[in-house]
């Protein structure tokens, strides 16, 4: 089991350095080998996920949280972070979900980057992230957990900024990477708070005090961390990042920024169940955010014309549940919709990325249509994925939704406002997401589409970067020249489908009115002793209700955006004019960006250049050296302007030390 | 009367102790002879032959009488290892002095005879001076030593500035001894005795503490001994008259002259006036201070090497005073190594000087050394250590003495002082570190003319009279590279040194 | 009578002493100087210093002041009837006045009962040539001897400054050349020229 | 008459030359101000002696005079340098040296 | 007893020297051999260490017995890492210049033997006095190698340079005043004088005399450092040094000045250090806020480094006087890391500048990357590295540190952390500005020569490998950094409850 575990991480880690290091020698034998080796590895982790999980369950229940130790990382001074594993059910579902989602995208990927200068490098940090994301999920330490945390960052940002050679994306990979930071400085804060009172840095050893932990420092440690999970999760107000980072290849969309990274907000909260539960205050705070950013991201997913940003924009909304939801205590729930998640979300990135590959990189809802014929398969993909996410039965998504609100409308109180901001949230995303494909697949044919129709992918003259429509250099060979779709690649119709059949099924391991409960069962040796897990349960008829309604939201989203978008396409138009105020409001995101710019980071751009050009010259150099050295100057002219030369002069000095000397001693008597 | 003369008994007279200075007085006598014979070698070689083994056999004889500690000649003079300390200093300096005038202008200019004569006798009397065990000596040595150097500052005629700086000296100079005398005279007034001994004694009695008379003759003696070593405000000629003299003679005043100022200081204040100490301490030490602060602001923006040195020499008096204001056997010592590292360290910067003034039309200014770091190493190094070594670098004498001196005030509750040392090395580093960064860091510049721009020289003079370029001469270089390499071994391994300056601490019984 | 002497001389002394500060003529100073020269004699003399004021008229207002009227009208064209320093003349004065002051206030602010007195008792022969000579020969032996030295180094000096040499500029216009410059070797410089030792011939 | 009144003369006479040395440009008369401080010395001296009827202020002096003897003529021998050399006999135009 | 740690400090200046003497291109073979064998003898050191057998490889003689010098060398747990580093990166550096045709070689590979003898000479010392002349003597060869070898014009450079030195050797001779006092005022009472810290203990001096000699040594540290505002020389002094040097100054000589705070400040003058404890956190405060503003506002690469320096040492001295044994160690541990990422930093960014038409200005880089992935990929683990991201060592030193502060200080801890922020901006910037982005007009890339290679990648590979494994080091320094913080009023007060 320690073998599986430890190969768990080592076989991504492996992967990921015989690209980097082997790059040259694996493209000589063959332009593919890269990928291969990255999706192998990867599909090895995989395996060894299912062996762990199969060990685990031989485990007895209460014996089911293993800790493996390799060496002393940092001990000292009371410090023991050592390099130590937590296996248990959470950590192993959650590899399950990385390495399983991951595989599937790696093999995608094997062909949507072939002709990508980057292809070694891109399998290299895919699987960088992949071992990094292991690390978070199976950390049994704090110091262990920020590595994994700010690891997971770094890949992220390598992979956003996988196309170096665009400002945009380089600047995109900054912004994620320093919001993320923001993220890891929150964490480690949050563990001094916690470290201050239990002395140790080891989860299971913290878990075992935590109703010892005093309230006021395990609530300010608490929201430090949620600081860490919003900015991961894209909650907001650090949710910024999310959308620019959609700059990276679209696979990355898929695994890191739609599927796994971004979801490790949720895991730690449930990773830290036992001290949330302590600090209720911390929690609900957890709770308002995510429903806050459920509901903010689905209204800007609403007017969003870049496709993969609609989805991000899905994303951080369906995070946003999931955060309320674990935050709650209704964690299993948000886990099986972490799970069901990566399943369509990933779908639906993989999707898009099949449609961008059509446009030839060009990625604005404005300029598809009628892709529906052209590309058949990807348009299933996309219906399959749409309905999960509008929460329409059978598909996963309306389970793991529904058990989240069903929880949280028995939890009562003020509870009851996250259950109707889940459901309001639940429209809004049935309207973008069926927004989204009835203006890429319905309509007229775009150009492109009717070029695919005629059995030609489309490929662009001169390459662009679409962000900022400018002109790409072609020599540098990354984004690659040529574009790929599902529709003629296997490796992605592979991936694709299994993904779209996980996605249609998942829901069946959590089938209310205990037909199923595969997830419960599994996770229960973890949330042994929750207050939440083992006193909340919805009573049937609250289940009910709410899978009615679930439905009914679903498919009156749907024809929302059926209406608006397919049967008077003016009408869209006619409410943006109506309702300006809010559109403008919509369509700048809040003005999250622009306040953050003024804010914080323009008065720091302000006060750097204050220091550069005025601080640094006239105190450092002018005060402090300039002021010595003139006093010294000063002082070097005046014992030279006295040395006049009047021999007079030098004999009248004389005279008066002489003068004062003798004036001193007369003094003494 | 005839019957009372007849039964006058002169006082004994201890040839062996007195023998180092009969040997500097009988060199210049020789000297002086010699140099009248007409053939060239007797006198541009014979005589300074004749003054370095004069200055060798008083070194040798100072060492015989190392171990002496009695009063000679009527209590007139002590022999002791202060003595003789300061007479190998002496007598290392007039060497290299002599070396250094080898084949200088100003030896020339005055006649070798005479020069080296001169010489010898200021030597001599600097030895008096520090030997003195009673006011009068004190006055004779002060003059001894005065007048040769009035006198040598001003041999290099063509030039004004030499006489100019030999008249400012002789002016300003006699003010110091005038002020000396008169401040000797009302301590022999408050005491009634021109003995050390009796000083001391009649000030250990105790009433005449506070009486003005002696604080004012102490006041006096004090201004008229802080101007011999060049202490602020007494220091104005110092600058003048070191740029002014020819350079052999600026580099034996700056190191015999000051040795000799702050020997006379230690053994007239740490042995006449110890009674008085908390009085004149405190008012020794802020002037200690304030020369400091004078010397090294002073220093900076000099562009002529000699008057930077002069600059330097005033500073470094400054911390050499620190060793008499603590009054204390550590203070001694630590004054005395000094006072060999100073010795070290300026001579090989002036021989470097001397040898560029030689060798450029630029004379004695910064220019003179500029990149010889690649030209001329074997000038270059001396200079650098004697640069690092008058900063204060580790690995150089200089540092290691000025630790001496600190460790010194801060045993002698003068800390602050210590701490003042440390403000003026730093203050120090801005000039010395342009010197060494000329020698190393800028490029040679273009030869301006092709002849020494020696100031003043007649222009109507003829032609093979004025010394054009020429090599510095290899006695200089090795001089340089001596006491360069001295700086630095004795910065490295600084044990003899100590030994000798141990030694030395033995010698003021008071202490 | 040895107050009024006392007063005579005293004031005679501080008038030579005006007189050299103030006279503008440096033959006159110097003639100031003679007079403040006796009367500081006499006062020698007042108190007991007899060998004292013999040698302080023989040797300096004879002597030495002989040698001085001899510069002063050598260089007397150069610096006839020069200005009393202008800059920081009052300056000078009033640093002038503090030391006096400062002086007067330590001589007569001492606690020494002595100053107050005319003196101790004092043996036969004191001041006379006998007992400066015993003094001179016992205690002071090395002193003498010394200052001897230092006479013979300040003639030496001397020579060496004022001695004629080729090459520096003597009259306007007119090098310093001689039959003897052709014979003798270019700055020999030495006391042997000044006195024209050896040569014997006229310049 | 009391040594005091011999004093306070020795210390006028001294502060006069001192007053002489600043005010003066000729260098000849400031080496007449110097002997005028000496001078004064020795008249101090002399009291001195006096006062502790002891001869060694008496000596002290007579080298006093020696020595005023001989800087005088080093310091003439100087200036009849400078005039030989065709320099200003006048200390204020000694300024080549400064700074 | 042994000799080893004499002949250890002599080979780098011994090599030198015979470099000097052999003159040419012999020079720098014999540079590089010297600096390699002290690397050997380092490293031998380190596989020898007994951590918790307290000083080893002692070397005890009498230097200079009348003021009670002892030449007294030794090893520790607080200069070990500092000893190997210093002696890694100045192999590195050496072989990095042996690229370079210096103009006069025998001098620069002597200067450059000498500064490394230096920085070894204060390290090993167990003597204030021995420290105190190494630390000075330490600069002089740089006053050489960045006066006479300087890329900057001559007659810009002088007056920089002469700034630089002036202003550090100014902190320097404070703290020479304050060693002499430290060991007079010990010596009071009888005991004969003598600087070796074993026989100086920090309770013999009154409250009054520590505070200001620890001001004075303070002073001297944290000018070296440098810390702000004392980092007026910093600018000019990085610009005016040849790339090699400046990578060693910035690596190797301010840890000297963080390992002085350690190994002297605190065990000998604890009421001093406890006093000023809030004055010098809050100048560690300044310095990572103001060095990591300036580091993202500044365009030169060198100050880029230069300034994150200033910052990474804020940090340092923030966990040095969080006076706590977790923040001391994350202080050791972090000058440790700082030193092994900043070396290769400036290596790169010379590197980079050599592919950019010899500008040193981030406005003419861009895109170097792309013909250069091993480059880049170099670059990109110093510069994650460098902005301390978990999972590297420098993380693990922060880490500490910033849990120290926040057990003495929580809003100081709070603020700081800000800084960790602001470090992953300027490193960014750096490498993105340098690396990635459209290629900049003059840049013609290409990948690392086998040289170079040999310079970054073996430190590249110890930054990997003390990234895994910090305890390597933490281990080794834990029972010193626990002597050294014993003596504080705190510590005693700790082991007294």
């Amino acid at each position: 089991m320690q073998t599986l575990a430890w190969l768990v991480l080592i076989l991504p880690l492996a992967g990921s350095l015989v690209s980097a290091l082997g790059f040259r020698a694996l493209v000589r034998v063959s332009p593919r080998l890269p990928g291969v080796v990255g999706t192998v590895a990867i599909a090895g982790a995989f395996a060894c996920s299912i062996g762990l999980l199969v060990k685990l369950q031989d485990l007895p229940a209460d014996g089911r949280q293993v800790v493996f130790s390799a060496w002393d990382y940092v001990v000292t001074g009371g410090v023991d972070a050592r390099l130590s594993i937590l296996v248990d059910p959470l950590s192993v579902f959650m590899a399950l979900v990385v390495t399983g989602v991951s595989m599937l995208i790696h093999l995608y990927s094997t062909t949507y980057l072939l002709s990508d200068r980057g292809y070694a490098r891109f399998f290299s940090y895919l699987n960088f992230f992949v071992f990094s994301m292991l690390v978070l999920v199976l950390a049994g330490n704090f110091v262990i957990l920020v590595a994994g945390w700010a690891f997971v960052g770094a890949a992220s940002y390598l992979l956003i900024s996988f196309w170096y050679r665009r400002t945009t994306a380089t600047s995109a990979g900054i912004k994620a990477f320093v919001i993320n930071v923001v993220g890891d400085v929150g964490i480690v804060l949050g563990t001094y708070f916690i470290f201050r009172h239990s002395h140790t840095l080891d989860f299971l050893g913290t878990f075992s005090q935590a109703d010892k932990l005093p309230q006021g420092s395990l609530t300010a440690g608490l929201i430090l961390l949620l600081v860490g999970a919003f900015a991961k999760s894209a909650q907001i107000p650090l949710h910024t990042w999310l959308p620019d980072a959609m700059e990276g290849p679209t696979p990355v969309s898929a695994l890191i920024h739609a599927a796994t990274m971004v979801t490790a907000g949720v895991y730690l909260i449930a990773r830290m169940w036992p001290l949330f539960e302590q600090a209720p205050g911390a929690a609900d705070v957890g709770s308002a955010i995510g429903l806050v950013t459920l509901l903010v991201a689905g209204t800007i997913g609403l007017v969003v014309t870049d496709l993969k940003r609609v989805i991000a924009y899905s994303t951080m909304s369906q995070i946003g549940y999931m955060i309320m939801a674990v935050s709650s205590g209704v964690y299993v729930g948000g886990l099986f919709h972490l799970m069901t998640h990566a399943f369509f979300k990933a779908l639906l990135f993989m999707a898009a990325g099949s449609i961008i590959g059509a446009m030839a990189g060009e990625q604005s809802l404005d300029r598809m249509g009628g892709f529906r014929r052209a590309m058949p398969f990807t348009f299933l993909c996309f219906v399959v994925g749409g309905l999960c996410l509008a929460g329409i039965p059978p598909f996963s998504g309306f389970f793991s939704k529904d058990e989240i609100l069903s929880f949280l409308g028995d939890r009562g109180g003020w509870y009851w406002a996250l259950y109707a901001g889940g459901y309001v949230g639940a429209l809004l995303t049935a309207v973008y997401t069926w927004r989204m494909i009835f203006r890429a697949f319905f309509g007229e044919p775009v150009p492109e589409a009717a070029e695919l129709e005629r059995g030609h992918l489309h490929h662009a003259e001169v390459h662009v970067n679409p962000a900022n429509g400018e002109v790409e250099d072609t020599d540098v060979g990354f984004p690659g020249p040529d574009h790929h779709i599902a529709e003629r690649s296997l490796p992605m119709k592979v991936a694709m489908g299994l993904l779209a059949i996980a996605a249609t099924v998942g829901g069946v391991l959590q089938i209310p009115f205990g037909a199923t409960d595969a997830v419960d069962r599994f996770l229960a040796p973890t949330f042994a002793g929750s207050r939440m897990f083992e006193g909340v349960h919805p009573s049937d008829g609250l289940t009910l209700a709410g899978m009615v309604l679930g439905a009914a939201i679903g498919l009156l989203g749907i024809a929302i955006a059926y209406h608006v978008w397919v049967r008077r396409p003016g009408t869209s138009a006619a409410i943006q004019a109506r309702f300006a105020g809010l559109h403008r409001l919509f369509v700048n995101k809040w003005y999250f960006d622009e306040a953050i710019d003024a804010l914080l980071v323009r008065p720091a751009a302000w006060l750097g250049r204050f220091f550069a050009q005025t601080f640094e010259r006239l105190v450092v150099d002018g005060t402090l050296v300039g002021g010595t050295t003139g006093v010294i100057s000063a002082a070097s002219a005046t014992v030279r302007r006295l040395q006049s030369g009047f021999v007079r002069a030098y004999a009248a000095l004389l005279l008066v030390g002489l003068v004062a000397v003798s004036l001193y001693f007369l003094l003494q008597t | 009367m005839i019957l009372a003369a007849a039964k006058l008994h002169g006082p004994h007279i201890d040839w062996a102790a007195l023998s180092p200075i009969v040997a500097l007085l009988g060199g210049a006598v020789v000297a002086l002879l010699v140099g009248l014979f007409r053939g060239r070698a007797a006198r541009q070689v014979a005589v300074p032959l004749l003054s370095i083994s004069a200055f060798g056999a008083a070194a040798g004889l100072s060492i015989w009488q190392w171990s002496a500690d009695h009063d000679i000649i009527a209590g007139a003079l002590r022999a002791d290892e202060l003595a003789m300390a300061i007479n190998l200093i002496l007598c290392a300096a007039g060497a290299a002095t002599v070396l250094l005038s080898w084949r200088s202008v100003a030896p020339r200019e005055a006649a070798h005879g005479e020069y080296h004569a001169l010489v010898l006798t200021a030597a001599a009397g600097m030895a008096v001076l520090v030997g003195a065990q009673s006011l009068v000596t004190v006055f004779l040595g002060y003059e001894l030593l005065s007048i040769p150097l009035y006198v040598l500052c001003a041999t290099e005629m063509r030039r004004a500035g030499s006489l100019e700086s030999g008249l400012k000296y002789l002016i300003v100079g006699s003010v110091g001894s005038a002020t000396l005398l008169y401040g000797l005279a009302m301590l022999y007034g408050a005491t009634g005795s021109t003995d050390f001994a009796a000083v001391a004694a009649a000030l250990q009695a105790g009433d005449l503490l506070h009486d003005p008379l002696l604080l004012t003759g102490i006041a006096l003696a004090l201004v008229g001994i802080a101007f011999k070593a060049s202490v602020a405000p007494f220091h104005q000629w110092t600058p003048d008259v070191y740029e002014g003299a020819p350079t052999p003679v600026t580099a034996f005043m700056a190191v015999a002259t000051k040795a000799a100022a702050i020997g006379i200081g230690l053994r007239f204040f740490d042995v006449a006036l110890i009674g008085a100490q908390p009085d004149w301490a405190p008012i020794m030490a802020v002037l200690a201070a304030v020369t400091i602060v004078v010397g090294n602001v002073g220093a900076l923006g000099q562009s002529s090497l000699k008057r930077l040195l002069a600059y330097s020499g005033v500073a470094q008096a400054g911390y050499l005073l620190g060793g008499i204001v603590v009054s204390s056997k550590l203070g001694l010592e630590a004054a005395v190594f000094y006072l060999v590292a100073y010795l070290l360290m300026n001579l090989a910067a002036f021989a470097v000087v001397v040898a560029r003034e030689r060798e450029t039309a630029f004379g004695d200014d910064i220019a003179s050394v500029e990149g010889i770091g690649r030209s001329r190493p074997l000038l270059a190094w001396p200079m650098t250590l004697a640069m690092f070594g008058l900063a204060g670098i580790p690995a150089t004498a200089g540092f290691v003495g000025k630790v001496y001196l600190i460790e010194a005030l801060v045993d002698g509750d003068y800390t602050w002082l210590g701490v003042m040392i440390v403000i003026g090395s730093m203050i120090s580093l801005g000039y010395y570190l342009k010197v060494v960064a000329a020698v190393w860091m800028r490029p040679a510049p273009e030869a301006a003319g092709g002849r020494p721009a020696l100031a003043g020289a007649a222009l109507d003079a003829p032609e093979d009279e004025l010394p054009g370029p020429r090599p510095g001469g290899l006695e200089v270089t090795a001089l340089a590279v001596a006491f360069g390499a001295g700086t630095l071994v004795l910065g490295v391994w600084p044990t003899p040194l100590f030994d000798l300056a141990r030694h030395v601490g033995r010698s003021l019984g008071v202490l | 009578m040895s107050a009024v002497l006392f007063f005579i001389a005293g004031l005679g002394a501080v008038a030579g002493a005006l007189g050299v500060v103030f006279l503008r003529n440096a033959f006159y100073s110097v003639l100031a100087l003679v007079c403040h020269l006796l009367s500081l004699a006499a006062l020698f003399l007042l108190l007991d210093a007899q060998f004292v004021a013999a040698a302080q008229v023989i040797v300096y207002a004879g002597a030495v002041m002989v040698l001085y009227v001899f510069v002063v009208s050598y260089v007397s064209d150069a610096s006839a009837a020069m200005p009393v320093g202008g800059v920081g003349r009052t300056t000078g004065y009033l640093f002038a006045v503090a030391l006096a002051a400062e002086l007067m206030i330590a001589m007569l602010g001492s606690g020494l009962k002595a100053i107050d007195s005319r003196g101790a008792h004092f043996a036969a022969g004191f001041g006379g040539p006998g007992q400066i000579g015993e003094l001179l020969l016992t205690k002071f032996l090395f002193a003498f001897e010394a200052a001897s030295f230092l006479l013979l180094m300040a003639a030496v000096g001397a020579v060496v400054l004022a001695r004629r040499r080729g090459g520096v500029v003597e009259e306007p216009g007119r090098p310093v050349l001689s039959v003897m410059d052709l014979i003798r070797e270019d700055n020999l410089g030495s006391m042997a020229e000044a006195v024209n030792a050896g040569h014997g011939g006229e310049r | 008459m009391d040594i005091g009144w011999y004093l306070a003369v020795s210390a006028i006479v001294f502060a006069i030359g001192a007053g002489g040395v600043l005010t003066r440009r000729n260098p000849l008369v400031t080496l007449l101000c110097l002997e005028l401080m000496l001078n004064a010395a020795n008249l101090a001296l002399i009291a001195f002696s006096r006062m502790h009827g002891n001869g060694d202020g008496q000596v002290f002096a007579i080298i006093v005079m020696v020595v005023a003897a001989c800087e005088v003529t080093v310091g003439l021998g100087v200036i009849v340098a400078m005039h030989r050399r065709r320099l200003p006999i006048d200390v204020d135009e000694l300024r080549e040296l400064h700074g | 007893m042994t000799v080893h740690l004499s002949i250890l400090l002599a080979l780098p200046a011994a090599g030198g020297a015979l470099g000097a003497l052999a003159g040419g291109r012999a020079a720098r073979w014999w540079g590089l051999a010297g600096s390699l064998l002290a690397l050997a003898y380092a490293i031998v050191a380190l596989v020898r260490f007994h951590a918790g057998d307290g000083q080893q490889f002692m070397t005890d003689d009498m230097w200079i017995s009348a003021i009670g010098v002892h030449w007294k060398l030794a090893i520790d747990g607080l200069n070990l890492g500092l000893v190997v580093l210093s002696t890694g990166i100045f192999s590195a550096c050496t072989l990095w210049a042996t690229s370079h045709d210096w103009d006069n070689p025998g001098l620069f590979y002597f200067w450059l033997g000498l500064a490394h003898s230096s920085v070894l000479g204060a390290l090993l010392a167990q003597d204030l006095l021995v420290f105190v002349i190494f630390f000075d003597l330490m600069l002089v060869p740089f006053l050489f190698l960045a006066g006479i070898w300087s890329p900057t014009p001559r007659a810009d450079r002088i007056r920089a340079i002469l700034k630089l030195f002036v202003y550090t050797l100014v902190g320097s001779l404070l703290m020479l005043a304050a060693a002499i006092a430290t060991a007079v005022l010990n010596a009071r009472g009888g005991n004969a004088i003598s600087f070796a810290f074993s026989d100086l203990s920090g309770t013999a001096l009154s409250k009054g005399s520590q505070e200001w000699i620890f001001l004075f040594f303070a002073a001297a540290f944290l000018i070296k450092m440098p810390a702000f505002p004392f980092h007026g020389w910093m600018p000019d002094g990085y610009v005016n040094m040849p790339m090699p040097v400046v990578a060693v100054f910035s690596a190797v000589l301010s840890k000297v000045a963080a390992y002085g705070f350690l190994q002297i400040a605190l065990p000998l003058f604890p009421q001093g250090s406890q006093h000023f404890q809030m004055l010098l956190l809050l100048i560690g405060l300044a310095s990572i806020l103001y060095g990591s503003a300036m580091a993202f506002t500044t365009t030169n690469t060198r100050l880029v480094l230069g300034y994150s320096s200033m910052a990474q040492l804020g940090f340092i001295v923030l966990g040095i006087f969080s006076l706590d044994a977790r923040g001391a160690q994350g202080a050791l541990l972090q000058a440790f890391n700082h030193g092994l990422v900043v070396a290769p930093a400036f290596f790169l960014v010379a590197l980079a500048a050599a592919r950019s038409g010899g500008s040193e200005d981030l406005r003419d880089m861009g895109g170097i990357a792309f013909r250069a992935p091993l480059m880049a990929t170099v670059f990109l683990i110093v510069a994650l590295a460098n902005l301390a991201m978990p999972g590297t060592s420098n993380f693990a030193g922060e880490f500490l540190i910033l849990l120290g502060v926040f057990k003495a200080k929580i809003a100081i801890a709070l603020i700081a952390s800000v800084g960790v922020v602001l470090a992953s901006a300027y490193s960014l910037r750096l490498l993105i500005r340098a690396m990635h982005n459209r290629v900049g007009p003059k840049v013609a890339s290409h990948e690392i020569s086998l040289r170079d290679g040999l310079v970054a990648v073996p430190l590249v590979l110890a930054i990997v490998a003390i990234a895994l494994y910090p305890q390597f080091a933490l281990h080794r320094s834990e029972p010193a950094v626990d002597g050294s913080l014993s003596t504080l009023p705190v510590a005693v007060a700790e082991a007294g409850r």
